[in-house]
């Protein structure tokens, strides 16, 4: 593995930009096409290194990642920047590094509008969807814990498949990060019928993701996002995406800028998720 | 539920499924090909009577044929940049774990092809002077082949519908395509019922064809 | 990269290690979790072989009749539905499709719905092999039971199918196999088998080596287990005189 | 016993049976010979109704065959049947096989059935082979032990369908030596067979059939092989192709 | 031609051919007989390499078999071999058998090669099959196809084994025939078979072999037809059954 990924970057005049097919902060319209928040900021990134180490022309190569192989690809080399959605938390600071925190994930709960459903307290005896291999199940187990609520844990595939649990009733609520919650219900037939509900069970970091000890370009991909912030771009791209009809069905996700992810482009930081659950 | 059926487009076809329909086929193709030919090695191998040739092939076939497909698929992901030192993409992952990994299955495919030859067929090969490559060449794999030919093919409309577990290394296949634009409109059902569709007319074209193909060149007797 | 098998005695909320691996009074450990799995992984993977045992004899057998065109065609239609569309997609019509068009399936649990998935998608493909078992035996043994005085049951119940399933051991083996490793689309519809646990321990833990590891050496122990005890099998019913292989002709 | 009356038979387009007639009367022997493929395993198949036929009449002991009402299993229980590759259930030990019949078909209690069985396998010399699996035993064993599963099911006639064809030529005695016997008794027998011997033995009449399913003749032993004037010319040029070497 | 010095062979333990020894001269014809499992078809395949031998020693043209250096494929190119089965390549037409070996193996011109082949196909008479495949081809043609191909290699020696035994009876005779041709035209042949006819023709010597592969007797023609009572107990038993029926 090089060590050097700047240099690599310029040498190969090239570079790999982990991208997700399918989530709240970026997906693809087909024919290898890559939109999303975070993957035009990653794109942006990308775009602020290439002015760095002046190169005239830089190729950007996006590799879609999933959950099971975010990792590995970026520490073996494959990926180079992985800007999809990644929660930022100790565990995974042993394999990889992660960039200043550009969006602050809100974990909540959907529920069918009519449900009668208004906080994790009223999940009590209830089937509760969460996504197979993300760190929401974790979280609620606590909760489940802490409150000594009991609930049944129905585990979907992906994350279309949990929104489609709750759908077709074999759920009655779906435990995910708000802009997943969002995108979902923007997409559905009726959105109407859904709603996002109660506290925030918890709040993630997410970050983009990139290879462990290499504090260059490192430095490089927080300088270009804490510019972002600085010059409000960043501000403007998220009301693109989250605010504004997006493709491919035109429609509004609505999910308002939190304050977390306000207070984290206020001070730009790398914490992971467990310096935020001490506070 | 109804169905959205304004899902149904060209878009979805041109956009999500094509790309990863050419993917699968590439695959299935290439570890098609590769997985006869490393397969009937294997076979060879076990059928030697060495047992320096036997014991390692037998320990390879067997092993792969108990492990999952989808964790054959991580493993040479995982393991195979740190073995030649750096990382291989996710579509060469995949090709070289689909030749791996079916070799095993056709090995077994090509090795009761060939017990099923006659023994006196290749003594006739001998008796007529042949060498055992040649044999092997010109009498016993020719018959064993065209033999096995349907089940080779089975084999292979199973492999075209197993493609779709590289979705473990984000590599992009039919049924991938079908999933992200299910997901990304919001439309998930209408997208698996047409990737059924899809995939049973092509898994049902396939085995006809394998069926009217036999007919043809199956050996007479 | 160093090991850390650390991990499975770690209790699955806070992470925090645990004395002899085995979590008390109410928590559990990943190792609990792993074995839970396993048990999911076997108990769906048992049930669904022999749903497709009882199913895929019964179709083969259909198959074979003589002079019932179409029942032959029902069977194989069965098999040819079954078997052409890929078993994830299978699992997901179950889960997800039928239920909007028949109710009532809506109360069935996952777990039910995996084994009528899995048990069907095999019991296609052990149809073919106890079609291709019958058709291998000589067709002189068809007429010699008939011959007897047997009746069309009773010349499957006694000669064919008993001639039948000892040429087809091998196989059925390898099909038993493929149970145990399809098994793992469960994990699509919240069972919460190997797979599955695969999937979560390794996102939750960031271990994704160990993790696989230790879920591959369970697949692979279960195959094996199966492989031997089909091997007993195999050698128990050996008729004596005679080659499984040989079995077939004169 | 048996009566055939304008059989003819086809596979698709192929006629292998044309218009056959023929009787066997109680406690006749008869040989049918001919060319390959000139359906002589087909006609005795039709006797048995192993093989449907498309048009004409068979009866079996008065029963008519082609009557869809005729219980055919019953029918065939008491028709004992040879085949050319002994067709032994190869799971079966020889007692085993001795003995399914006579109790899954015939109701027999399994003491009885044995003692029966047994009983047949002693008249053919085989009471030390009981206990093996047919796999293990030679040829010429094999085959007689399928005579005496036929035999142990009390036949009222026996077929047999080339029985020493499939034989290793020192083993073609021993079963040849047990079909004499049974002839000699007075079983009514219809036999397909090449061995000349057997039917100067014990033959009473000789159906020579050719290719297409036609029986060319049907006459007495004598005739058959003392007057080769009076037979065919297609008959005359098979008997010579046999008997040469 | 052929000579074999107390050769030995086992199967694990069993002991299929016990010191067996014989001379075949240049011209000569000899019939091999003896009882199923006797060890005739593993003496004729050890001739020809076919089966390894644990002891003893065997020549062929004066090449010794024995010796790990000597280059078998070459030497069986010029040992003809005729299989009970036929053993055809069914995946190749009757004019692809015929000259398959003679280009791969003695590295003829295609051309040549086929010439060559067809001749011994007219030879045997089936000129007008030679774009068929072996499938197409019934028992007793494909056998004379068999004979042509081995022909075709110019053999130095002809090994039979059992050449007509998985024939139709009306088959047998016009394999025979060929055969007896070229032993008539003076080619070295061993022959197992156990058409006494055709040793009478033209053998000039019978070996007959027992089980556990003993040579009981090797002797002329003559000798063994016409003077039973030189013969051993075991060769009377064997030529009364075989001959009874
Ligand atoms: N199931 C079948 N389908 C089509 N044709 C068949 C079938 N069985 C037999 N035949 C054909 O019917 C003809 C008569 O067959 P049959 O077996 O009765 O002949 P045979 O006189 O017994 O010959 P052999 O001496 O070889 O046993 C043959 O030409 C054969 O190819
Ligand atoms: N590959 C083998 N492994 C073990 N035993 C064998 C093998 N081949 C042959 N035998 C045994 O060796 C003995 C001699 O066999 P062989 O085939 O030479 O007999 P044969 O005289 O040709 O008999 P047949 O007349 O039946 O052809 C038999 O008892 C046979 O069972
Ligand atoms: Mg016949
Ligand atoms: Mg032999």
């Amino acid at each position: 593995q090089t060590g050097d990924t700047l240099a690599k970057i310029k040498s190969s005049g090239s570079a790999t930009l982990g991208v997700r097919e399918s989530s709240g902060l970026g997906y693809t319209l087909g024919n290898g096409k890559y939109v999303g928040f975070h993957t035009e900021m990653g794109e942006r990134v990308l775009a602020d290194i290439q002015k760095q180490l002046g190169l005239s022309k830089m190729e950007v190569k996006y590799q879609p990642v999933t959950s099971q192989n975010r990792i590995p690809l970026v520490s073996n080399g494959t990926v180079d920047l992985e800007c999809g959605s990644t929660t930022n938390n100790a565990a995974r600071q042993k394999d990889v590094s992660f960039a200043v925190t550009t969006y602050v994930e809100e974990v909540r709960i959907a529920v069918k509008a009519n449900s009668g459903i208004q906080a994790i307290k009223d999940l009590n005896g209830k089937n509760v969807a969460v996504t197979t291999g993300t760190t929401s199940v974790q979280h609620l187990r606590k909760h489940e814990r802490a409150g000594g609520i009991d609930f049944k844990e129905v585990m979907g595939k992906d994350h279309a498949d949990s929104f489609l649990l709750l759908e077709t009733g074999r759920a009655d609520a779906f435990v995910m990060d708000g802009s997943i919650l969002a995108a979902n219900i923007s997409k559905a037939k009726n959105p109407a019928d859904f709603k996002i509900v109660g506290e925030v069970i918890s709040v993630e970091p997410i970050a983009c993701m990139l290879r462990k000890d290499d504090p260059a370009f490192k430095k490089a991909v927080d300088d270009s996002i804490k510019r972002q912030i600085a010059d409000g771009s960043l501000a403007k791209l998220y009301d693109k995406w989250f605010m504004q009809p997006v493709p491919p069905t035109n429609t509004k996700i609505g999910l308002p800028l939190s304050e977390a992810t306000k207070a984290a482009w206020a001070n730009p930081n790398d914490k992971p998720l467990e310096d935020y659950a001490k506070k | 539920m109804q169905i959205d059926l304004s899902f149904y487009n060209w878009n979805l076809i041109s956009d999500f499924v094509l790309k990863g329909l050419g993917f699968s086929l590439m695959l299935t193709v290439v570890a098609t090909v590769g997985g006869v030919l490393l397969g009937t090695v294997l076979a060879l191998m076990r059928l030697s009577g060495r047992k320096w040739l036997d014991v390692p092939a037998t320990i390879y076939v067997n092993g792969m044929r108990s492990i999952p497909l989808v964790m054959v698929i991580l493993w040479v992901f995982l393991l195979a940049p740190m073995l030649i030192g750096r990382p291989i993409g996710a579509e060469l992952s995949a090709i070289v774990t689909f030749v791996a990994f079916e070799a095993a299955y056709f090995s077994e495919i090509m090795r009761a092809g060939i017990q099923a030859i006659p023994r006196g067929q290749i003594f006739a090969g001998q008796a007529l002077g042949m060498t055992y490559g040649q044999n092997m060449r010109l009498v016993v794999l020719p018959q064993a082949f065209r033999n096995m030919l349907p089940v080779l093919l089975t084999q292979t409309i199973i492999l075209f519908q197993d493609t779709s577990l590289v979705y473990a290394i984000g590599a992009y296949d039919m049924l991938k395509g079908f999933e992200v634009a299910g997901k990304n409109f919001g439309r998930p059902i209408e997208a698996y019922l047409a990737a059924a569709v899809c995939y049973f007319i092509i898994c049902y074209a396939l085995s006809w064809a394998v069926k009217r193909l036999h007919r043809k060149i199956a050996i007479i007797r | 990269m160093a090991w850390d098998w650390q991990v499975f005695c770690e209790d699955t909320i806070e992470r925090a290690p645990v004395q002899g691996c085995f979590g008390k009074g109410g928590d559990i450990t990943y190792l609990d979790w792993m074995l839970s799995a396993w048990g999911w992984t076997m108990s769906v993977s048992l049930l669904a072989l022999l749903l497709a045992l009882l199913l895929g004899t019964l179709i083969g057998t259909l198959r074979t009749l003589p002079d019932r065109p179409y029942i032959v065609k029902l069977g194989n239609a069965w098999v040819e539905l079954f078997r052409n569309i890929p078993l994830l997609v299978q699992i997901f019509l179950w889960y997800h499709v039928l239920p909007t068009l028949i109710p009532a399936l809506q109360a069935v649990p996952g777990f039910v719905l995996v084994v009528l998935a899995l048990g069907f998608f095999t019991s296609a493909r052990i149809a073919e092999q106890v079609r291709s078992g019958i058709e291998t035996l000589p067709r002189g043994q068809r007429y010699a039971a008939m011959a007897m005085g047997f009746t069309t049951f009773q010349s499957y119940r006694y000669v064919l199918l008993p001639a039948a399933f000892r040429i087809i051991i091998p196989p059925l083996t390898s099909e038993t196999m493929n149970i145990f490793k399809n098994s793992s689309v469960a994990f699509a519809v919240s069972v919460a088998e190997l797979t599955m646990f695969a999937m979560q321990a390794q996102e939750e833990t960031a271990r994704g080596i160990e993790v696989y590891l230790a879920v591959t050496a369970l697949y692979v122990l279960s195959a094996f287990a199966i492989n031997r005890i089909m091997a007993f099998i195999e050698k128990r019913v050996r008729i004596p005189g005679l080659q499984a292989s040989g079995a077939g002709g004169h | 016993m048996i009566e055939l009356k304008n059989v003819s038979k086809w596979y698709g387009n192929y006629q292998v049976l044309t218009d056959c007639s023929a009787r066997i009367g109680r406690g006749e022997v008869v040989v049918v010979c001919g060319p390959s493929g000139s359906g002589k395993s087909t006609l005795i198949k039709t006797i048995n109704a192993l093989e449907p036929i498309q048009s004409g009449e068979i009866w079996v002991d008065r029963v008519p065959l082609h009557d869809p009402h005729t219980n055919l299993p019953k029918l065939r229980a008491h028709v004992g049947m040879v085949f050319q590759h002994f067709e032994l259930f190869p799971h079966l030990s020889v007692t085993e096989n001795l003995t399914i019949a006579q109790i899954k078909v015939l109701g027999r209690a399994p003491d009885e059935a044995k003692q029966r069985g047994l009983k047949m396998l002693d008249r053919v010399g085989l009471m030390a082979h009981k206990d093996k699996f047919p796999g293990q035993l030679s040829g010429g064993q094999q085959q007689r032990v399928a005579i005496a599963r036929a035999l142990s099911m009390d036949p009222i006639v026996m077929l047999f369908d080339e029985p020493t064809s499939a034989l290793d030529p020192e083993m073609v005695g021993e079963v040849l030596d047990v079909m004499v016997g049974l002839a000699q008794e007075g079983m009514t027998m219809m036999c397909v067979t090449h061995e000349m011997g057997f039917a100067r033995k014990v033959a009473s009449r000789v159906i020579f059939m050719d290719v297409g399913g036609k029986i060319l003749e049907d006459c007495s032993k004598d005739d058959f092989f003392n007057h080769p004037e009076a037979r065919q010319p297609r008959t005359k040029e098979f008997l010579n192709k046999i008997l040469q070497h």
